[in-house]
C-alpha cells in the first residue's frame, strides 16, 4: 500500500479539519477547563461525532458503524490532536470498539457496538496498575465464584474513567504478576457494586480516572475473549491505542510546529524577523525533518493494523516511541522558541506541551517502546 | 586559620542557638519562601524570628559592610557561614531581589546616598523590590526597550509598560530601565532608576503562567514622577548597569531547580519505577538518569571551579553565560526525567495525592528557566562572541 | 495486473537463469563494484558476465528508453525488477556516476545529440564518469567556483582545479561545472560542459581520506581545450543543471552507507557484548541501539514515502535535502554505535582479524557523508528556506 | 582543595606545553606512522621524559621519583592529548608506577620503581580479555603449582604490549568469571617463557597488543599484593588510568576545539567568515561549555585520587564518561565543521577523531562508566 492517504482518506481529513476547526477548537478546550466542566468534554460535541460516524469509526457495517480502518481512525485523531479537543474518541470509538469487535460473541458486539454507533455508550479499558505501563505485571484478581468472577484490585489512569459506562478491565484469573498467561478481560458495568471512580484531574485537561474494584461480581457471560488467554487480545487492542495516540501526537507536534514557524515569521527582535537567526533555522529545519520521519511510522503503523494486525507489533512501537519524542522536541522548541509569551496559560501553546507530555506516557513511554522494539529483535 | 576556626565554632553555636527547628527544613517552593516588605508575609513565627535574628546579625548579606546592613564578613568568613548553615539544614532568611539583583548594582554604581539609603532596608527585609526590564516588544533585544522618562526638571516623568516583572504585585519599589534619549542609539539612551511601585500611575497585572502560578507581572506607567535623586549611575548609561546586573541574574537562575526534594534522581525512579537485582527496571531510564547525573554532578563542579578561578583572576568575565546556559538546560532535563520517572501520576495536576500537581507544575515551571533572565540562545551568543571571539553577525 | 505478474515471473526466471551465484553475494565496499571504463577492471569473471547480461536487456538501467541504451520498463516493471533482484540478493551489475548523476541531468538538460552519443555508453559502462564540481576556495559556497571557460571560436579553453573528484584518476569523461562570464552574478555565470579526462592538460591527484581510501582526487585544467559542443544545456545557465544533479546526488548518498554486513545492530552486538536472559548485556547501549534502530526504520519507511507522494505529485522538491541531512546523520549514528558493539576489536587498522580495520575504516568513511554533496548545515539551510519559507539571511 | 592548578602545577603545565610542542608535535606521531616504525613511539623522546623525571612522576622520592601526585600526572597527559604524542607514559609511569607503589612489597619496588624512574623498564598492566571492558569478568587462569603459579589465557588491547618488559597481569586464582573475589596480580617478565605477543597497529597510531599465555610459570615472589584479594588493587590502578585517559581526552578535545574555532575565524564561504554563521556559533559555544563541564569533573577526579584515593571511584566514572562524550563531541565538530578538508589525512583533525576514539573505549567507555556510577548509587 502507498504510504499516502488515499482519495477518500484525504477528504475525511479536510472534513474533520475544517469541523474541529470550527466546532473545537482550543478555545473549546480552555472552555471546559475554565468552567471546572464536570465531564470534562462536551456531550454536545460528541453528539455531533456520533451525527458523522465516528463513534462507529471502526464499527464493522453488520453492526452499524462505518467499518473503516485504522488508517481513517489515526486521520481523525491527528486532527483531534491539532484542537487538543477532548471527547471519549479514543477511549469508545477506538480502544473499547476494537476490542468488542475484535474479541466479542456475538451477542456482546450486536449488544455493546450498536450502542457505541448510537452514542449511548461510552466505554474504555481499564489496563494500568502502576504509574508506568507493564501490562503484563497486571495483579488485579479475578477469582472464580461458581458461573462468575469476582474483582479486586485497583486501576489508575483510566482514560474518561470518570464518565464511562462500560469497563472493559484486565485482571489475573490465573499465575502471577509478570505472567501473560493467566489474564481475562471482562466487560464491566461502571456502575456495578464495588467499583469506586476518582476523576484524576491531569496537567492536559483531558480526562482519566483512578479506579478501586471491592469484589465486584461478573457473570462469566461477560468475560471479552476467553479466560485466561486475554494477553493477545489485549496487546492488539493496546496496539490499537499506541497507533491512535501517536496519531493524535503528530497532529499536535505538527500544529505546535507550524504555529512556531508563523511565530519566528512574524516576531521580530534586533530589528530582524527570528526566523532569519541561522540557529533557530536550523533547529527548525531539524524539527521538520523529525515531524516528517515520524509520520512516515505511523501512517505505516496504522497501515500495518489494516493489513496485517497480528505483526503490527513492532511498527506500532516504533511509531509510538517516534511520535513521543519528536512532539516533544516539537513542543519544547515551541515554548523556547515563543520566549516569554510561550510560557503564559493565555497562550496556546503550552497546553500543546501539556498534552504531548499526557500521550508520551499513554500505552508506555518511548523508553517502553524501545525495550519492546529490543526484545521483539531478540537483543 | 585559627581566628577562621573560633569563627567556625561560634558561628555553630550561634545557629543552633538561634536558629528555629522550622528553619531547618528545604523550602517548599517559593510560596513557602520569606520574603519581606512593607507588608510581609510570615508563613510562621520562627520565620520572622529567624529574619529578625539574622537581620540584626547583619547575615541575611553576610558579605556586605556594617554600615549598610550587612555582615562586614570576609568572603572566607562568609563562606564557612554558609558551611555551617548547610550543616544544620537552616534555610535563607531572606530571599531577595534587592539582596541578589540589585545590591550588587548599588554597591557598584549607587552614590552614597543611595547605598544608606536603600540598603540597610534591604538587609532587614523591610523593602522588597521588582525588576523592571523586559518588555512586550523587547524580549531577547532587551536594549531595544521602549519605556521614556521624560525630564521635567528634578523630576522624570515615567510612561510605558514592563513585563515579566517577578511579584511586581507583591513589591514595594522597583529598580527600572527607561529610555531617557529617544534619538541615541539603542544601548545609549537608556537609564537605570529607582521608585515606589506605590507612586501615582503605577499599575500591575499578574501573569498566569502554564504551570498556573503567577510569579509575574505586566506593570503599567502612567505618568509616574521619579525624583531625578533615583537615578543610579550616570544618566543614558543604564545600560552598563544592566549588563552587570544581568550577570547576577543569570549566576542565579543558573544554579536554581530546586523541587524541595532532597531525594537523588536515581532514588526517586527507584521507587517509582521498581528495580530488579537492585538496578532500575527500565534500563532505558537508568542509563538516562545516570547520564543525567554525570553532567550534574560535572556541572556542581563547575560551579565550584568558576568560584575558584574567580578567587584567582581566572574566570572570564562572561563565564556567567555558562552557567545561566548550562545550569537551566540541565535542569530542564532533570524535570522531564523525573516525569518520565513519575509516570502517569506525575501528570497529575490537583488535589492532595500529586500535592497539587507539584512535579507537573515543576516541570512546567523549568522550562522558563532558559527564557527569563536572558535566553538560552543569548547565552550561546555572548559566549559564541565574548568567548570565543568568533567574528560578529 | 496480470501483464506485471507476467513480467515479475520472467523477470525472476531470467535472473535465476542469468545472475551468477558470486553475483549473488553483497558488494564488499567499493574496490568490490563494478565501475566499468574504457579499461574497466573486472574482479571475476562473474562480474564481466553479469555486466554484460544486464546491459544487453538494457537493465543496467532499466527505467531509460531502449533507444539510449535502457530497458525501457515502466515505473511499475523497474520496481518489480529491483524487487526480485533484492529477492535474489543480486547486486547491481555496474556502479555509475554516469548512471546515477550525469544521465539524469542529461535527459533533462541534454541535446539529443548527446544523449545518443553519452547515454548508451553509460548504460553498457564503456565510459566512466567524474564530476568536477567542487574547488579548494569553493566548498559549501559551490557557486563561488572559479574553473573558466574561455570562448575560443568552436571549443573553450579550460583552465583551473577541481577538488573531491570522485575516482577522477580512473575516469573517462568529466562532466564539469565552469565559469564561462567572469562578470555576471557568481550563479549566472556558470556552464556545464562535457570533456574526456584524456584531453591535454587534464591530471589528477588522489586524496588520502583519513580512513585511508583514496576515492577523490584533486584535478587540474591546463589549457584544455572542450569543443563547445560539449556544452550541456544554455551558456551561463549551468547552474540549473547542477542544481537538479545536486538534488540526485543527495538522494543518493542519503540512502547509502552500507558497510556489506547485513546483520542488524542488534545481532552484531549481541555477539560481541554478550546477554543476560537474551538481553544485551550494556544495557544503556542496548537502549542507543533500539533508538537508532527506530529512527531507522521511520527513515526507510521515509523514503518510501517520499518516493510514493512524489508518484501522486505531493512531494516538496526540496525533500532531497531531507533524505540527505537524515539519512548520512543516521549513517554517522550507525557507525558510532558499531565502533561502540566492536569495542577494542574495532580499533584494529591492519590485520586480517579485523578485515584491514573495516569497521575502523568505515567509520572515519563515514564522516564524510555530512559533508560530500552539500553538507548537512547547507542542508538545512535549503529546508529553513525552501520549505518552511523562514526569510532570508 | 581548589579547583584550580597551582602555581607549580601551571608551570609544569607550560613547561610541558613548551616541550612537547616543540619536540613532539603531530608530525612526531606522523612520521613514526608512515616509517612503520617498530617500537610504535621514539626512545630517544622517553630518554627526554626520563631526564625531565616524568617516567617517575608519580613514584614516591624514597624511590627515587618526583613523588608528585595525580593532578601533575593528569596535566602531562592532558598535553599528551594535545600533541597525539605516543609514549610509554601512560602505562609505565601512569599505570605500572601506581600499581607497584601501592601494592608492592619494599623489594618489589626498590627493584621495579626504581628501573621504571631510570627508564629501564616499559612495565603495562594487561587486563581485558573481550573486546569490551569488563575486569570482573577475568577468565584467565592462574594455577597454584607449589610455591609457583601457572597462567593461561590471553590478553587483549595491552598498552604497549608489545614492547613491554614487565606485565602485570591480573589473573583468577579461584572463582569464576564475574567474581571480583579470587583474582590475583602477578609481575611477569614479559620475556617468560610461554608468552606470546601480537602488536595490533589501532586507528589511532599509539600502540597496544593481544598476548597469549601458555604455561606460563610465574613464582610466588612475583604476586602484587595478595592472592586472591587483588580486585581493589586493580581498581585503584584502573581508576588511575581512567582519569589519566580522561585528562588526555581534556587535552585532545580541547586541542580540536581550538583548531575548529580558529579555522571558523579563517574560512569564508559566502563572502564572510563562516564563524559568522549563528547555527556554527552556537554549536561552538555548546562544545565549549560541554569542554568546561568535562574540565571541571577531570580536575577533580584527579584530585580526589591524590587527597582520598579509595573514595575517588565516582567522580572518576563521571570524569572518564564525559571526558569520552564531550571530546568525542569535539572532534565530531571539529571534522564537520572543517568540511572536506577535514577528512583528508593530510589535514592534523582526523588524527584528533581517531585517538579520541581509542580513549573513550580505554578502561571503560561512557556507558561503562555510567552503569558504574548508577550502581554505586544504587539504582
Amino acid at each position: 500500500m502507498a504510504l499516502v492517504l488515499n482519495d477518500e482518506q484525504t477528504m475525511l481529513r479536510d472534513n474533520a479539519r475544517g469541523f474541529l476547526g470550527k466546532n473545537a477548537p482550543i478555545a473549546h478546550l480552555r472552555a471546559l477547563r475554565d468552567k471546572r466542566d464536570a465531564d470534562g468534554f462536551s456531550r454536545a460535541l460528541w453528539k455531533d461525532f456520533v451525527e458523522m460516524g465516528w463513534a462507529g469509526i471502526l464499527v464493522p457495517q453488520e453492526y452499524g458503524g462505518l467499518g473503516l480502518g485504522h488508517v481513517e481512525a489515526g486521520v481523525v485523531m491527528e486532527e483531534l490532536g491539532r484542537t487538543l479537543t477532548p471527547s471519549p474518541f479514543l477511549s469508545t470509538a477506538v480502544l473499547a470498539a476494537t476490542a468488542i469487535a475484535r474479541a466479542g460473541t456475538d451477542k456482546q458486539k450486536k449488544n455493546y457496538l450498536s450502542q457505541i454507533v448510537a452514542g449511548d455508550l461510552i466505554a474504555t479499558p481499564a489496563v494500568d496498575e502502576t504509574a508506568k505501563h507493564h501490562p503484563e505485571k497486571t495483579a488485579m484478581t479475578a477469582a472464580r465464584a461458581g458461573n462468575s468472577f469476582k474483582l479486586d484490585g485497583a486501576k489508575t489512569f483510566v482514560i474518561d474513567g470518570h464518565v464511562a459506562n462500560l469497563l472493559i478491565v484486565i485482571a489475573r484469573s490465573a499465575g502471577k504478576p509478570g505472567d501473560t498467561n493467566g489474564l481475562t478481560l471482562f466487560l464491566v458495568d461502571a456502575s456495578a457494586t464495588g467499583i469506586r471512580a476518582e476523576r484524576t484531574p491531569t496537567v492536559d485537561t483531558h480526562n482519566a480516572a483512578r479506579l478501586t474494584f471491592e469484589d465486584v461480581n461478573v457473570s462469566a457471560d461477560d468475560v471479552l475473549g476467553k479466560v485466561d488467554a486475554g494477553w493477545n487480545v489485549l496487546e492488539g487492542v493496546l496496539n490499537v491505542g499506541r497507533a491512535a495516540v501517536a496519531a493524535e501526537m503528530v497532529g499536535a507536534g505538527e500544529e505546535a510546529f507550524s504555529r512556531t514557524v508563523a511565530y519566528l515569521r512574524e516576531r521580530k527582535q534586533f530589528g530582524r524577523p527570528i526566523g532569519e537567526f541561522q540557529a533557530l533555522q536550523h533547529r527548525a529545519a531539524h524539527l521538520y525533518c523529525e515531524l516528517e520521519v515520524t509520520r512516515s511510522a505511523v501512517l505505516k503503523a496504522l497501515q500495518t493494523l489494516d493489513d496485517s494486525f497480528d505483526r503490527a507489533g513492532a511498527i506500532v512501537s516504533v511509531a509510538k516511541a517516534r511520535a513521543g519524542l519528536s512532539a516533544t522536541l516539537a513542543v519544547n522548541e515551541a515554548v523556547q522558541m515563543h520566549g516569554g509569551i510561550g510560557m503564559t496559560d493565555e497562550f496556546d501553546i503550552g497546553l500543546f506541551m501539556k498534552r504531548v507530555r499526557v500521550g508520551q506516557e499513554l500505552f508506555g513511554d518511548a523508553n517502553f517502546h524501545a525495550d519492546r522494539l529490543a526484545r521483539l529483535n531478540r537483543y | 586559620m585559627d581566628n577562621l576556626e573560633t569563627f567556625r565554632k561560634e558561628t555553630r553555636a550561634w545557629l543552633e542557638a538561634n536558629c528555629p527547628a522550622e528553619m531547618r527544613r528545604p523550602v517548599q517552593g517559593e510560596e513557602d519562601a520569606c520574603w519581606g516588605g512593607r507588608h510581609p508575609v510570615f508563613q510562621s513565627d520562627a520565620q520572622r524570628l529567624w529574619l529578625e535574628r539574622m537581620a540584626e546579625k547583619g547575615w541575611t548579606v553576610p558579605e556586605w559592610a556594617r554600615e549598610y546592613g550587612g555582615g562586614g564578613l570576609t568572603r572566607d568568613e562568609a563562606k564557612i557561614l554558609r558551611q555551617e548553615m548547610r550543616a544544620l539544614g537552616c534555610r535563607p532568611p531572606l530571599t531577595s531581589f534587592g539582596i541578589s539583583m540589585l545590591g550588587p548594582a548599588l554597591l557598584k554604581y549607587g552614590s552614597e546616598e543611595q547605598k544608606r539609603e536603600h540598603l540597610p532596608k534591604i538587609t532587614r527585609g523591610e523593602i522588597r523590590w521588582c525588576q523592571g526590564y523586559s518588555e512586550p516588544g523587547a524580549g531577547s533585544d532587551l536594549a531595544s526597550l521602549q519605556a521614556r522618562a521624560e525630564d521635567k526638571g528634578d523630576q522624570f516623568l515615567v510612561n510605558g509598560s514592563k513585563i515579566w516583572t517577578t511579584y511586581a504585585n507583591k513589591a514595594d519599589w522597583i529598580f527600572c530601565l527607561v529610555r531617557t534619549d529617544p534619538s541615541a542609539p539603542k544601548h545609549e539612551g537608556i537609564s537605570f532608576v529607582l521608585f515606589d511601585m506605590e507612586s501615582a500611575g503605577v499599575s500591575t497585572k499578574p501573569i498566569t503562567l502554564i504551570s498556573g502560578a503567577s510569579p509575574f507581572c505586566e506593570t503599567f506607567f502612567d505618568d509616574v514622577l521619579v525624583p531625578k535623586a533615583n537615578l543610579v549611575g550616570k544618566l543614558n548609561k543604564g545600560w552598563d548597569v544592566a549588563k552587570y546586573l544581568l550577570t547576577h541574574e543569570r549566576d542565579m537562575i543558573g544554579g536554581m531547580g530546586s523541587t524541595g526534594d532532597s531525594r537523588s534522581l536515581g532514588q526517586i525512579a527507584s521507587e517509582t519505577v521498581g528495580t530488579d537485582n537492585g538496578m532500575l527496571a527500565d534500563t532505558a531510564l537508568r542509563g538516562q538518569i545516570a547520564a543525567y547525573e554525570i553532567d550534574a554532578l560535572a556541572f556542581r563542579l563547575t560551579m565550584e571551579r568558576v568560584g575558584d578561578m574567580a578567587k584567582v583572576g581566572q574566570a572570564h568575565p562572561a563565564v556567567s553565560s555558562l552557567l545561566k546556559y548550562y545550569g537551566t538546560e540541565l535542569n530542564k532535563r532533570r524535570m522531564e526525567l523525573l516525569m518520565s520517572a513519575g509516570g502517569s501520576d506525575a501528570l497529575e495536576w490537583e488535589g492532595e495525592r500529586s500535592r497539587e500537581g507539584r512535579t507537573a507544575r515543576a516541570w512546567l515551571r523549568s522550562k522558563g528557566n532558559s527564557i527569563e533572565g536572558g535566553t538560552s540562545e543569548i547565552q550561546l551568543n555572548i559566549i559564541a562572541k565574548r568567548i570565543l571571539s568568533l567574528p560578529g553577525a
